[in-house]
């Protein structure tokens, strides 16, 4: 505990020293959050090791509330992704601030933006935990707004930003305040403690408010609409930080009210939660095929993981509550080993968009292209993690897809047919998901990083700052390691998923560098598949340096016989994505409108035909949009009644008089 | 004793008359003249209960009444319709039937309001509290329907006589530093509303207040 | 002998500005007499937050924590509108808006209405608090009319019949209370005069008043009361009031003047929930509160002028503390203080730099204003941080005290308000964060040159806000205070 | 003593694992033309000889390698990444014996995620070649991939339930000592399901022709048209061991007899002219179904995609209704 207090404290010492001059306030600042962060990894990974749980308490901070800090298991795995990701992201926005990012707001919310991302974990009092929320909600608001002269619709996004989150945070207040109401305290161990003796429907309401508020900051579909509006705008060492630490935030909320202050509660609750996660799932990765911005992409494919987590976290309460302890904790290792995945993967990814944007000036696919050459260490890094988010073997996203699948097909072995539905569906969702994010991923790198460049921006590109380069190089690392020799991390993340759900200690996979489940028959060493895949490799160079002749030319590449090929002729995103697109129409519903404007003198010569096809969120046009017009009617009502005459005015207060004296009559 | 009575029963009865005419005239300066009666009225009440009690402080407070709101606010009132040619109220919002309609209607629920209070001290005084709930209740309602500057003013005040007559009755005056800076503050307040009513005149050249309604969201 | 001198500096910093004609030195003469009363204000409340109650002028004046702490909060906001106050009037004599007449006539006035409010404050008698609360209302009527422009008259009017309607019906209810006083029990009626106004006597015979008399007396008291709090439906006076008035007036009333009629609501509640128990004055606190925070939410969403902004939300913030008094617990009371400075600090802040921006962009309407923080930093950055803060976002007091109010109002059973409460919240976030996105961002694409603002300005507002977060985060210096005071109300 | 036992396993688990390699590098491209003499034989034609697949990878080992000019370092990778993965892919399942090397994590995910490796590489090699055609195969190739390993994932996980294990040799084992599944309604719709989804991921006919190089139709051969000599032949292989390794798994999973279990060399003698029998009489079923039916249009074929995973979603639903 002592480690993650030392780091808050140099985190809140790196917002002070924004006070120092334009040229030296970036790189010392950036520098001291990284110690922070470090500081905070070092005391997370100690704690997750030695499995003991630490408080600290104060009243001196926040009047009338004081400040509870409880760092357990649970809390330390997510401080330690947490601290990862912003160790990453803050060498990377040492070469990447310039402009508005090195003014003296942009420096210091940065620095608090890590600092309160530290602290949301390790909160165990109503009153810190929104706090430190508040802090974050505020800090990234303010970050999202750094570049708004330069994007115009960072001023739209923050707005849809902060509404959402302020939602979030009110749901979330409004369930824990009912929480707390009813046990006396508000402090996780009084809630903790009362919890058996709240009633049931109470602990339900206060449970769906808290999912509310949890699920819109872990991106669940129908609360997701901000997700894919910030995170482009955001800066990118933002993003990433969004993307990798706050995201799962969400769902450490979840587990932490859910699981632990709970004790699990009802079945339904965790339907609902693998609900959630199938249709996140699913709309997610549709729409990342369907987004022709880089980073619109990277969002939707958020919200595509965090729907698996949820899958995960929702079949392991359901497990949990029907009386298979065993089988659910293997879900819920899952889960949160596909959370430290997902970290480093979806930070890496933003990190390179964010290169690829600085050196082409455009995120967007249609005109990127081309810079494996120009920028062949971004490019590598970019793959790297993609091929991790598509979940291919040697990789760490593989083995959290594996864990998952293993933790869903190992619960069919239930009694109650609910949750054997539930499984069968997340089954059915996991692979949908799967096929899909692989088709946006490979759009990505194929389209984004390979090829010709199809502008001009894309073709003069060069390769960015080292400390970016040695950013992304860090997130990349654990897509690799997490991947070979996962059976390290897992009796960590088993140690948290029990000190989450309170289930036995016994870690679901035997001790070793691979999985080897305990108790199931399933394993996988990804280690010695990877031995296997070099070997072939090598292998086969070998036969082909005997055997094949080794002399190779450079030629122009086949264009049926066409003598010039532009670098317009390739295929851009959309064209890319569109046939999915065609495949999946009732869903993303795009509108295509075709516009063709015929010649003056007759109707049979057409002078121009201008066609767009645009995919907007479908769940933001039915279910939002209606919402704000209703909003915006009733203000013009409301203005209507205040309309300036000193009658209607008395007659207010006249009226109000009346209906007291006769109520009290 | 029964003299006391009929004095105190008459001039509490005069306080709800005059508020009731004043919603029932149109002419501006006429319901002036019947504030100044109001006024005077409210002063016979409070020196009838002074000379009942025997209580200095009550009978200093009856002459501070009868001068303030029998002589001065009149007399300010006056120096405002000066300056105003067209003496006739426009028509009020709510027509004068209806308002006398409404009027009663008031007076039916002071009365029931003020069942409570008498219940707590049956003295005949208390029993005439109802009168001055009447005469607050009306006052508003002339304050709220009357257009011009001069009409809201009296309502306001006729509002102020109608709380002076339930505090006699109720409790034969608050102490006399409360009372005595009750009666400045309402003295001030006229004063300002005699400049403020001045100014708009000049300004908005017509003493209509459904013009001013330039300040609207 | 505490509690006099507070109120004797500011008169007498009024009756130089009468006597003297208008200097620049007098204007400093008030701020300085203000900060004087802020540091009588600390030395009261160091003093009473450890119990003993100060008297003076025979019993006529009584400070106790709660009272004390009401004067650190007018001290405070007072101070800061008065440097304000000088600045604004050097800029409107010289652009000939204002005579040397008019603003020595602004000083005194000034001074009185801070006078007034020390007064109601530190009053004894509940009958001197009414006198008092109306005098406030006389003094400030001059002020909201001081630009002299059409709409300046228009507010003045409707705000003195509003409020003189509104502060009648309040005495109306002080008088019911004497009597109920007077008939303690029902037993025979005690003798005439015997029967008090004084505060304290009232609570001790509180629990044998009349329920029938204190229920009538508490909601025309509510009612009245109300109307100068700003609570909906009396509320309508406040943004034209607070519009058009001088910057400095308006951070004054919507700062202090606000919740000193507040304060007076708690202490007729405190002896009302003696009389009655806590249920009545609840359900007439939450309907008063709840249609405040519904009138101001609905009211901000297509809302054009940014000073009516402001007002709409100290509406807002009047609801949540009536919402917050309606819990009642001791914790609740503590919150409502906490709120009650904070809102004062930050909304006075924003007041004063609406008034700057007013005074350089010569519109208050949002869309004409247009992307400010490129063309006048210092100005937009302090504004955006103000309205950061009005919303609750952290470090800021406003979050903890807003946080711990719904806290204690969920522990009092209130639950479900609390769900409509931070319904509002959430809309009026979303309309405040609207508006003051056109008003703040945006790129000015005449790239015109960011214009400085002194030092002199910023250095006063910085360190108001600076001091808000303060309070917002560290507990130590009002925690005894706060507690102490409400224990006097709700014990 | 057993250290030394499990020792002997890992060598001849190495050793089967190289002989099932070296039987489908050998065997796969034979099988297609065995395909080929059989659809040429029934359209009354002679065809070509059943070994001139082989003949022809022999010419392209030859030929010098041609990269595309504007094409980045991941072109020449390409093809490597896909063979390899395809060995790997066969050498760890269950195609001659039970239990190969690396056999206990022989995981479906496993042998489907090698797969997918393969067509991703794939597609990445023709977008990154710069030119219309590879743009329009990967996106195309990419699309049905993506509908069809749903159906491939979910139809296997039909069988892992049946078999309670993941692990592709344990279901085979399985199957084997309860010869009852292999008739059981989910093993059928399973097979089904597999079978509709064999033919969209190797490119057969009414999925995609692979013979036909006209730029329309074309969705496999698009991908792989910048590549020259040895590349190309290390593309043809690795798609032929594809077909491969799909049909032999099929066959095993659903026909088990014949697969060695032990580790004597008569076993696995046995079991490898089983594999080859299974596997001709299956390649040659699909050359009939290829001589009847026409290409379908590319936006029927999720159509289809869509007909077999609702099978293999039946499977599973059926598979735990009847357990």
């Amino acid at each position: 505990m002592t480690l993650l207090l030392l780091g808050l404290a140099l985190g809140a010492l790196a917002a002070a020293a924004a006070a120092l001059p334009v040229h030296l306030r970036v790189p010392v600042s950036c520098l001291l959050v990284a110690g922070a962060c470090v500081l905070a990894f070092l005391g997370a990974v100690a704690e997750l090791r030695s499995g003991h749980v630490s408080t600290a308490h104060t009243a001196a901070l926040l009047p009338m509330n004081g400040i509870e800090l409880r760092l357990d298991p649970l809390a330390a795995l997510f401080i330690a992704t947490t601290a990862f990701v912003g160790f990453a992201a803050a060498i990377y926005s040492i070469g990447y601030a310039h402009g508005p990012l090195r003014s003296r707001t942009a420096v210091v919310s940065f620095a608090l933006f890590v600092t309160s991302l530290l602290c949301v974990p390790a909160a165990s009092s109503v009153a810190t935990l929104l706090f430190a929320w508040e802090m974050m909600a505020v800090t990234s608001l303010l970050l999202l707004l750094a570049e708004h002269r330069r994007r115009a619709q960072a001023l739209d996004a923050a707005r849809w930003y902060g509404a959402m989150t302020q939602a979030g945070a009110a749901a979330i207040l409004l369930g824990l305040l009912l929480l707390a109401a009813h046990s006396g305290g508000q402090d996780f161990t009084a809630i903790r403690a009362h919890a058996p003796s709240i009633s049931i429907p109470i602990r339900s309401i206060a449970f769906v408010l808290v999912l509310l508020g949890f699920a819109s900051k872990a991106g669940a579909v129908p609360l997701h609409v901000w997700l894919p509006r910030a995170h482009p705008e955001a800066p990118s060492p933002v993003s990433a930080l969004m993307s990798g630490a706050m995201v799962s935030l969400g769902i450490y909320g979840i587990i932490r009210v859910g699981g632990d202050l709970l004790d699990g509660g009802v079945l339904w609750w965790w339907l609902v939660v693998l609900a959630l996660g199938v249709v996140s799932a699913l709309y997610g990765a549709l729409h990342a095929t369907a987004s022709s911005d880089l980073k619109r992409l990277l969002a939707y494919s958020t919200i595509d993981s965090m729907g698996l987590v949820l899958i995960g976290v929702g079949a392991a309460g359901a497990l949990r509550t029907t009386g298979h302890p065993h089988a659910a904790t293997l879900s819920m290792v899952a889960a949160l080993f596909f959370v430290v995945a997902h970290a480093s993967f979806k930070g890496c990814l933003f990190l390179a968009a964010g290169a690829a944007e600085r050196a082409t000036g455009t995120r967007d696919l249609d005109r990127l292209g081309g810079l494996a050459r120009p920028m062949a260490a971004t490019t590598v890094l970019f793959c790297v993690a993609a091929l991790a988010v598509i979940a291919l073997p040697p990789f760490s996203g593989f083995a959290g897809e594996w864990l998952l699948l293993q933790g869903l097909l190992h619960g069919f072995s239930d009694t109650s047919t609910a949750t054997v539905i539930a499984l069968l569906v997340g089954v059915v969702a996991l692979a949908l998901a799967a096929g899909l994010t692989a088709v946006a991923f490979v759009k990505a790198l194929g389209i984004g990083f390979l090829g010709r460049p199809r502008t001009q921006g894309a073709a003069e590109a060069r390769e960015v700052a080292p400390t970016m380069r040695l950013a992304m190089g860090i997130l990349a690392l654990p897509c690799l390691l997490l991947g070979l020799v996962p059976g390290l991390v897992i009796p960590m993340v088993a140690r948290a998923a029990n000190a989450g759900f309170a289930l036995p200690s016994a870690s679901p996979v035997v001790p070793g560098a691979g999985l080897d489940l305990s108790g199931f028959n399933g394993a996988i060493e990804p280690a010695l598949l990877a031995i296997a895949i070099v070997a072939g490799l090598g292998a086969i160079w070998m036969t082909l340096r005997v055997v094949a002749n080794r002399a190779t030319r450079r030629a122009e590449a086949w264009g049926s016989g066409r003598e010039v090929q532009t670098a317009r002729m390739q295929y851009t995103a959309t064209a890319f994505g569109e046939p999915l697109q065609r495949v999946f129409t009732d869903v993303l519903r795009p509108d295509n409108d075709l516009e063709v404007t015929h010649a003056a003198e007759s109707r049979f010569y057409t002078q121009a035909v201008t066609y767009s096809n645009r995919v907007d969120d479908a769940v933001e046009r039915s279910l939002y949009r209606p919402v704000i017009s209703a909003l915006a009617w009733w203000g013009t009502v409301a203005r209507r009644a205040q309309n300036g005459s000193v009658h209607r005015y008395l007659a207010f207060s006249f009226v109000a008089l009346v209906i007291v004296l006769v109520v009290l009559a | 004793m029964t003299l006391y009575l009929e004095v105190l029963e008459i001039a509490a009865g005069a306080v709800l008359v005059c508020a009731v005419v004043t919603l029932w005239r149109r002419d501006v300066r006429a319901i002036v003249t019947i504030l100044a009666v109001q006024g005077v009225c409210l002063g016979i009440v409070a020196g009838d209960l002074a000379i009942h009690q025997r209580d200095l402080a009550l009978g200093a407070t009856a002459l501070l009444v009868l001068a303030a709101k029998g002589l001065v606010v009149p007399l300010l009132l006056r120096r405002v319709l000066r300056k105003d040619p067209r003496s006739r109220e426009t028509t009020p919002l709510v027509n004068i039937p209806a308002s006398l309609v409404a009027a009663a209607a008031l007076i039916v629920l002071s009365y029931v309001v003020s069942s409570k209070i008498i219940a707590l001290d049956p003295s005949p005084a208390t029993r005439l509290v109802p009168l001055g709930v009447a005469t607050v209740l009306v006052g508003y309602f002339l304050l709220v329907t009357r257009q011009r500057t001069v009409s809201q003013i009296v309502g306001l005040l006729v509002v102020d006589n109608g709380i002076a007559l339930v505090t006699f009755l109720v409790t034969s005056g608050v102490p006399l530093i409360v009372e005595l800076g009750a009666s400045l503050d309402v003295l001030l307040v006229v004063v300002v509303l005699q400049v403020l009513a001045t100014s708009l005149g000049s300004r908005f050249g017509s003493f209509e207040l459904d013009e001013l309604t330039e300040l609207h969201d | 002998m505490l509690t006099l001198l507070v109120l004797v500096f500011p008169l007498a910093a009024g009756l130089v500005a009468l006597v003297v004609p208008w200097r620049p030195w007098v204007g400093w003469v008030a701020a300085g007499a203000d900060a004087v009363v802020l540091a009588l204000g600390i030395a009261l409340a160091v003093t009473t937050s450890r119990g003993h109650v100060q008297h003076s002028l025979g019993g006529a004046v009584r400070a106790d924590a709660l009272s004390a702490f009401m004067v650190l909060v007018i001290g405070a906001i007072t101070t800061l509108a008065a440097i304000q106050s000088v600045r604004y009037l050097r800029i409107e004599r010289e652009a000939g808006r204002c005579t040397d007449r008019h603003a020595s006539l602004y000083a005194v006035l000034v001074q009185v209405f801070v006078t007034c409010m020390l007064g109601a404050v530190l009053a004894a008698n509940l009958g001197v608090l009414w006198v008092a609360v109306e005098a406030t209302t006389i003094a400030t009527t001059f002020l909201v009319g001081h630009r002299r422009t059409d709409g300046a008259l228009e507010a003045s009017w409707k705000y003195v019949v509003l409020c003189s309607v509104g502060i009648a019906l309040a005495f109306l209810g002080t008088v019911l209370v004497y009597f109920a006083a007077i008939h303690p029990g029902g037993g025979p009626s005690v003798a005439h005069g015997v029967g008090t106004l004084n505060w304290t006597s009232l609570m001790a015979i509180a629990k044998h008043l009349d329920p029938n008399v204190m229920r009538l007396a508490m909601a025309l008291l509510v009612l009245g009361y109300g109307t100068k709090v700003g609570l909906a439906p009396m509320h309508s006076w406040l943004p034209d009031a607070h519009s058009q008035a001088p910057a400095p007036v308006s951070a004054l009333m919507s700062g202090v003047l606000l919740t000193v009629a507040f304060y007076a609501l708690l202490r007729f509640k405190a002896i009302a929930d003696a009389a009655l128990g806590p249920a009545f004055p609840r359900t007439l606190l939450v309907v008063v509160g709840l249609a405040s925070l519904l009138a101001a939410a609905s009211l901000l969403i297509a809302q054009r002028d940014y000073k009516r902004m402001l007002a709409y939300s100290s509406i807002e913030h009047m609801g949540l503390l009536a919402l917050g008094a309606a819990a009642g617990s001791t914790l609740a009371i503590a919150a409502v203080l906490l709120h009650i400075l904070g809102h004062g600090l930050t909304k006075a802040v924003l007041f004063l730099t609406s008034g700057e921006i007013h005074q350089a962009e010569h519109t208050s309407e949002i869309a004409t204003v247009g992307s400010l923080l490129a063309r006048r930093p210092a100005l937009g950055g302090i504004f955006g941080v103000g309205i950061l803060a009005i919303v609750g976002f952290p470090p800021f007091s406003l979050f903890i005290s807003e946080f711990t109010m719904f806290r204690a109002e969920a522990d009092a059973g209130l639950w479900w308000v609390v769900v409509v409460a931070l319904g509002c919240l959430c809309v009026i976030f979303a309309a405040m964060a609207g508006h003051s996105r056109r008003l703040l961002l945006g790129d000015p694409d005449d790239g015109t040159v960011a214009v400085a603002t002194p030092r002199s300005v910023v250095a006063p507002l910085v360190t108001a806000l600076v001091a808000c977060a303060v309070i917002g985060v560290v507990a130590w210096p009002l925690q005894s205070l706060l507690h102490a005071a409400a224990r006097v109300v709700a014990p | 003593m057993t250290a030394t036992v499990s020792t002997v396993h890992v060598w001849s688990g190495i050793a089967i694992s190289v002989v099932q390699v070296i039987a489908l590098v050998l065997g796969a491209p034979l099988a297609l033309g065995l395909m080929a003499k059989v659809r040429a034989r029934v359209e009354g034609r002679v065809g070509a000889p059943i070994r001139q697949p082989l003949l022809d990878l022999r010419k392209l080992l030859t030929k010098e390698r041609v990269h595309a000019e504007h094409a980045s370092a991941a072109l020449p990778i390409v093809p490597f990444v896909v063979a390899a993965s395809v060995v790997v892919a066969v050498a760890i399942s269950p195609l001659i014996s039970t239990s190969p090397a690396l056999s206990e994590s022989a995981d479906l995910l496993v042998v489907v995620s090698l797969l997918l490796a393969g067509s991703v590489a794939l597609a990445i090699g023709g977008l990154d070649t710069g030119t219309a055609f590879g743009g329009m195969g990967a996106s195309r190739a990419m699309t049905i991939g993506a509908l069809a390993e749903p159906a491939l994932l979910v139809a296997v996980v039909a069988l892992a339930i049946q078999a309670g294990s993941t692990n592709l040799p344990a279901i085979v084992a399985g199957t084997l000592a309860h010869p009852a599944w292999a008739a059981s309604p989910e093993r059928l719709l399973a097979l089904g399901a597999l079978s509709i989804v064999v033919l969209a991921e190797t490119g057969r006919l009414p999925v995609d022709n692979p013979s036909t190089h006209l730029e329309l139709t074309m969705i496999h051969e698009a991908m792989v048209l910048e590549y020259a000599g040895p590349d190309l032949a290390l593309v043809t292989v690795g798609q032929a061991m594809r077909l491969g390794l799909l049909v032999a798994l099929i066959a095993n999973l659903f026909f088990p007899w014949g697969v060695a279990t032990s580790f004597s060399p008569a076993a696995i003698a046995i079991g490898l002219v089983a594999l080859g029998l299974k596997v001709t009489v299956i390649v040659v079923v699909i050359a009939l179904v290829e001589v009847r039916t026409a290409k379908l249009r590319l936006f029927r074929v999720p159509e289809l995609l869509a007909g077999g995973f609702v099978l293999a979603v039946l499977a599973v639903v059926t598979g735990l209704v009847t357990r």
